[in-house]
């Protein structure tokens, strides 16, 4: 016997798990493209270079925050020479004060889930915009 | 050819794809190539590859029930009956197919408590077989899974809830997973099993070496481009959503290694349908395992059933009636 | 005393011996004969392992004739109906000379213990020419056990035969009887 | 070789210390030495079934005298095949080759060679399947695993498809289900097609066909062997118990493997099943057409099977019997459970199966209408419907082997135990992984049980010898208990050599020595003829 029935379940099982991408997607008329980002500042260059920023500013944080934290150190020299001071709300939400704009938007987009904001309070503004859109 | 080079010829096929794919896109800059074209045909090839390998069997017959049973199987009613071993209904089928594709019900057979010599109870090798299998499967469907991520938006909970109990133990920056681990443990312990054990590596052949390699290979792409050369995952969702959404769009500039990882990904897609591991689909379909033992029970027509050439009774009493007779045996015809 | 370190040495001589005898298996068998320790699941590697043991340390306690044959009946009855010629099937017992040699060599020369080594060697010759025996009852055994099923296989039917035709039964079988 | 050459012991045993590298299984041909093959079926059973290519040959030619279009023939049946057998493609096509089957097989354990194990066993066909019938295959050649069908493939064919007993064994650790013995019917089915067969298989087969049972015995010398026995049970109890033969009307046709009425001790079970259903006043018959519960056609071809087994349904429905009961049999059950109703059913002529002792409604078997007599016994026995006396057979220390087929492919573990439990009083289980669905092969089924594969049966049995042997240690058994007739046949060889003093026989042997019959003289002899107890032997 051939039990077609269950093997056409089981056909149907697999198409609509693998094409799972395509008809979710199509149900939420996502585009390909990714969020715009408001950096929140009229600065042109971050601590570093922005192709480093975007693909590593995790494991600098990390870092400074190791620096701080545990060594006591509190400047960071960068690769162009300057000076920063190690500091998320001094240094980084400055510039980067949306941050439902900016960090949000691009880690709810792939699913990064910073550790930044388990001790760090958000910046001030950042509340008022949460009320507003909210 | 022996194992070894079946395992060498394996070992080349896997560098050589990922050189094409460096080449390809490093030397040559054939992104949409490899970033549209390929994963589109792979993805194609993918499915109706399966849906066709399934088609073939499905269109052969099972002609008779033939479970292996293994266990007490359903008769009178004070004897107890082992209905997933031994099934004698539909559940009885459904629990041990599912004890089958969960939890490698079979395989684990091997793993029972053995004494040794010496006074400690101690597991046999065997396990490990088990134990490989099942972290290298559900290693490998995790990390799919929680590849959704890259492929929709917005991001379903139950992918963000996957990746948050996969990354528990917030190890590193970005967070190692766990999956990670286990799927490149697993795949090395099952490739060395291979290598190593003789008797393992003389039934082994090319088509068991390069699966396993070309999984290592995407493996090793992905934690690299997680952990070391990173990548900018704004773009790779991009390029991965415009595939899914079918507006492909090719961002520039993203690294090559993220390339070698999904051209390696399209490989084990085009070649999964072709080679053993559709064993995936093929577990369901064994009737070993999926017919239940109630054969004097209940009627089952095998399609292609044809009548076959009997020696009859009436021939056998025209053999030897006088004989039958002169025994007092019964006859028919006088 | 040449005793002294075949005692001490024990478990490397012996292991040595199981090797050099495994080593008359395929390789793609050796392992399993080596790893799989269920006496069960491996009866073969179990009884090659309990028989090369029990069979040393018989010969370092002067073990009587009965002892030797029960362990070499072990390891000698298995390889008697795994297709080895007579003189591979039994032949593994000298390999314990090869063993020693390897494992204790240097020390016997070194202590110049050479008459002890021939006086051991003597007794594995001894155990080679048992063995031997063994080996054919084994055989003998094969044959007796064709000639039974013959007869078993049909014993009813020749029984009631004999007993319906007035043969005797010891007829029943011979040359004579079916002429 | 000069003899100095000889002087080294491991030169003559051929040990190289630094084994050279693996010859690949795909190029290390056959090598039929005597004794390690079976011989080939005489012409003669070939004609007699009109099987194809009937001639005389031997293994060990060079010409194994196969028809011109050999190739040709097996890949077409080999196309046949694929198409009609769902389980046969399947293993065809989705083995990994994890080596969980590697060490399972009797005759690998016992061996060591490795074509014994069941994935390579296996690949010998599916090498050829891959080059012929698979996309990579056909393109890739020996990196897909693939070779071309030769002469010298086709002889490792028939050298080891008749090697494996298809008890199924491995396929209780696949992963996959992956059954060995499918593939080796198969196997075996395409050498078949160019008339590669051995005797032991096609004599039986070719006897049954004609006769209906395996030695060729014509219906009143089968009579005749019947009566011999009621003539015995009249010497041990004073009973005349009847013997209803071809009897129209009778409510149950009764059906047992004809080993058991020529070949001891298969006989002492035989004599059992007569007292027990004289005592019970059984409605019942023998038959001398369908005299054969035992179907070599199993160890042949599906469509053999078929021929064979006909003859059951056949049968019941000229003697309008209402249901069929079978006897102590192991691939017999095989066919019965899982081919019978299918291939020759459905059997509306019959009747659901009630006991007519007990009123038991038979549910498991009431579309196929053929009952287990140990489900029948169990039964009864559960009803307390037999006066039973388990010290008569207090001489014996039991434990019981599963037969492959009644353990593997029916699920019948507790009813022979319940019964074995109830008639004697010592019984000993077997160590855990060789018992039940984890059973160690006789070594002889499947057509293997024959004299020139004698020492191949010897290895294939060592293992189950090893764990009888462990209890004939550790508890003094003596009889090792099973419910085959090939059991009864070869583990009689297997105890001999591994483990003399422990004799073998069937289960309904000790029901009827224990079993109190109504009016039978004081019993002081079992059935084998030998003193109940000790202190009578002097």
């Amino acid at each position: 016997m051939y039990d077609a029935g269950k093997i056409i379940v089981g056909i149907v099982i697999f198409l609509g798990a693998v094409a799972f991408p395509f008809w979710y997607n199509a149900g939420k008329a996502a585009t390909p493209t990714p969020p715009k980002l408001e950096v929140g500042t009229t600065e042109k260059q971050c601590v570093e270079s922005t192709a480093y920023m975007k693909s590593s500013h995790m494991q600098l944080l990390d870092q400074w925050r190791d620096e701080v934290v545990r060594n006591g150190k509190r400047l960071y020299v960068s690769s162009t020479g300057k000076t920063y001071e190690m500091s998320l709300q001094n240094t980084c939400t400055k510039c980067h004060s949306k941050k439902e704009q900016f960090c949000d938007r691009c880690h709810n987009y792939v699913d990064a889930a910073p550790k930044c904001w388990d001790c760090h309070v958000p910046p001030p503004e950042k509340k008022q915009t949460a009320r507003s859109t909210n | 050819m022996n194992a070894w080079t079946s395992l060498f010829a394996s070992l080349i096929a896997v560098i050589a794809l990922v050189l094409v794919a460096l080449f390809g896109v490093g030397a040559i800059g054939l992104d949409t190539l490899f970033g549209v074209v390929i994963p589109y045909i792979a993805i194609a090839v993918f499915v109706v590859g399966i849906i066709y390998r399934i088609l073939e069997w499905a269109k052969v017959p099972v002609p008779f029930r033939i479970p292996t049973t293994c266990g007490q199987g359903k008769s009178l009613p004070w004897i107890k009956a082992d209905n997933l071993e031994s099934p004698y209904n539909t559940w009885g089928v459904i629990g041990r197919m599912a004890l089958e594709v969960f939890l490698f019900r079979s395989l684990f057979r091997n793993t029972k408590a053995e004494l040794r010599e010496g006074p400690n109870v101690t597991y046999g090798s065997a396990k490990w077989l088990w134990l490989g299998g099942i972290a290298f499967h559900y290693a490998f469907l995790t990390i799919v899974l929680r590849h959704i991520r890259f492929f929709v938006e917005p991001i379903p909970s139950f992918v963000e809830l996957l990746s948050s109990v996969d990354g528990f133990f917030q190890l590193l920056v970005p967070t190692v997973f766990l999956t990670d681990i286990a799927l490149l443990a697993a795949a090395t312990f099952l490739f060395l099993r291979r290598v190593f054990l003789p008797q393992l590596r003389y039934i082994s052949l090319a088509a068991d070496f390069f699966p396993l390699l070309l999984i290592l290979g995407i493996a090793i792409s992905g934690v690299l481009m997680r952990n070391v050369w990173k990548v900018d995952l704004l773009m790779v969702k991009q390029l991965a959503v415009g595939l899914f959404t079918l507006h492909p769009t090719v961002p520039a500039g993203i690294s090559s290694i993220f390339y070698v990882h999904l051209f390696l990904v399209c490989v084990l897609l085009v070649y999964f349908p072709f080679s053993k591991l559709m064993h995936a689909g093929g577990v369901f379909l064994s009737p070993t395992r999926n017919t239940a033992n109630v054969n004097r029970m209940e009627r089952y027509v095998n399609p292609w059933n044809y009548p076959v050439k009997v020696h009859s009774y009436a021939e056998y009493e025209d053999d030897f009636r006088e004989k039958m007779k002169e025994a007092g045996i019964p006859v028919d015809k006088e | 005393m040449l005793k002294d370190l075949l005692e001490k040495q024990r478990d490397a001589v012996v292991d040595r011996w199981k090797q050099l005898l495994v080593g008359t298996y395929p390789p793609e068998t050796q392992r399993f004969l080596k790893t799989q320790k269920n006496p069960f699941a491996n009866p073969l590697g179990n009884s090659i392992d309990e028989g090369l043991e029990g069979l040393y340390d018989n010969l370092l306690k002067d073990g009587d004739i009965e002892k030797f044959s029960e362990f070499l009946d072990r390891v000698v009855r298995i390889r008697a109906v795994q297709g080895y010629a007579p003189s591979t099937a039994v032949g593994f017992v000298f390999l314990l000379k090869e063993a020693v040699q390897e494992i204790l060599g240097q020390a016997i020369r070194e202590n110049r213990l050479y008459e002890e080594l021939l006086t051991f060697e003597q007794k594995i010759d001894s155990l080679a020419l048992l063995s031997f025996n063994i080996y054919m009852q084994c055989r003998e055994t094969i044959f007796e056990i064709r000639t039974h099923e013959i007869r078993n296989r049909t014993s009813r039917l020749v029984e009631r035969a004999c007993q319906k035709y007035g043969m005797p039964q010891e007829w029943a079988d011979t040359e004579e009887t079916k002429a | 070789m000069e003899l100095h050459n000889l002087s080294k012991p491991q030169d003559l045993m051929n040990i190289d210390l630094n084994k050279t590298p693996e010859t690949p299984w795909m190029d290390t041909p056959v090598n039929f030495r005597d004794g390690t093959y079976i011989y080939p079926a005489a012409g003669k059973n070939l004609k007699r079934l009109g099987l194809p290519n009937p001639r005389e040959w031997s293994p060990t030619d060079e010409d194994w005298k196969l028809p011109d279009n050999w190739k040709e023939i097996i890949m077409k049946g080999l196309k046949e095949r694929l198409d009609k057998y769902r389980s046969f493609r399947l293993f065809m096509d989705i083995c990994v080759r994890c080596g969980a089957c590697m060490d399972k097989c009797h005759f690998f354990i016992g061996s060591g060679d490795p074509k014994n194990m069941p994935v390579l066993r296996a690949e010998l066909l599916r090498s050829v399947y891959r080059n012929d019938f698979t996309t990579l295959g056909k393109m890739l050649g020996r990196f897909a695993g693939a070779r071309e069908l030769t002469v010298d493939v086709l002889k490792e064919w028939f050298y080891y498809f008749f090697q494996c007993t298809e008890c199924r064994r491995c396929s209780v650790f696949c992963p996959y289900g992956i059954d060995t013995a499918e593939v080796t019917m198969i196997g075996r089915e395409l050498l078949n097609l160019v008339g590669l067969n051995i005797n032991w298989v096609m004599e039986p087969v070719a006897n049954c066909y004609r006769f209906g049972n395996h030695l060729g015995i014509p219906p009143h010398g089968v009579k005749d062997m019947w009566e011999f026995m009621v003539d015995d049970i009249e010497n041990i109890t004073g009973i005349n118990v009847n013997l209803p033969i071809n009897k129209k009307g009778a409510e149950i046709l009764f059906v047992t493997p004809s080993g058991d009425y020529f070949a001891d001790p298969g006989t002492y079970t035989c004599m059992g099943y007569l007292m027990l259903f004289h005592e019970i006043g059984l409605d019942y018959t023998w038959s001398t057409y369908a005299s054969e519960g035992g179907n070599f056609g199993l160890f042949t071809s599906h469509e053999m099977i078929k021929r064979l087994n006909a003859k059951i349904y056949a049968e019941a429905k000229r003697l309008g019997v209402k249901w069929i009961l079978g006897g102590e049999c192991g691939h017999m059950w095989r066919v019965i459970h899982q081919y019978m109703e299918t291939m020759n059913g459905p059997a509306d002529f019959l009747e659901a199966p009630v006991s007519p002792i007990t009123g038991t409604k038979f549910e498991n078997a009431k579309q196929s209408k053929m009952v287990h007599i140990m489900e029948f016994t169990a039964d009864l026995i559960k009803h307390g419907k037999l006066k039973l006396d388990p010290s008569r057979n207090r001489k014996v220390r039991a434990t019981y082997h599963d037969s492959c087929n009644p353990a593997r492919a029916a699920g019948l573990l507790e009813e022979p135990r319940y019964v074995i439990q109830n008639v004697c009083e010592d019984f000993f289980e077997m160590p855990e992984n060789t018992i039940r669905e984890q059973t160690f092969c006789c070594g002889g089924g499947a057509g293997l049980g024959n004299d020139e594969n004698l020492e191949m049966r010897m290895r294939g049995a060592f293992p189950r010898a090893n764990a009888l042997r462990h209890v004939q240690d550790k508890h003094d058994v003596n009889r090792l208990l099973c419910m085959c007739a090939i059991d009864r046949a070869t583990l009689t060889a297997l105890t001999h050599y591994w483990a003399p003093d422990v004799s073998v026989g069937g289960i309904h042997e000790l029901v009827a020595n224990a079993l109190v019959m109504d009016g039978e003289q004081e019993r002081t002899e079992d059935l084998r003829g030998e003193p109940l107890n000790e202190e009578e032997e002097e």
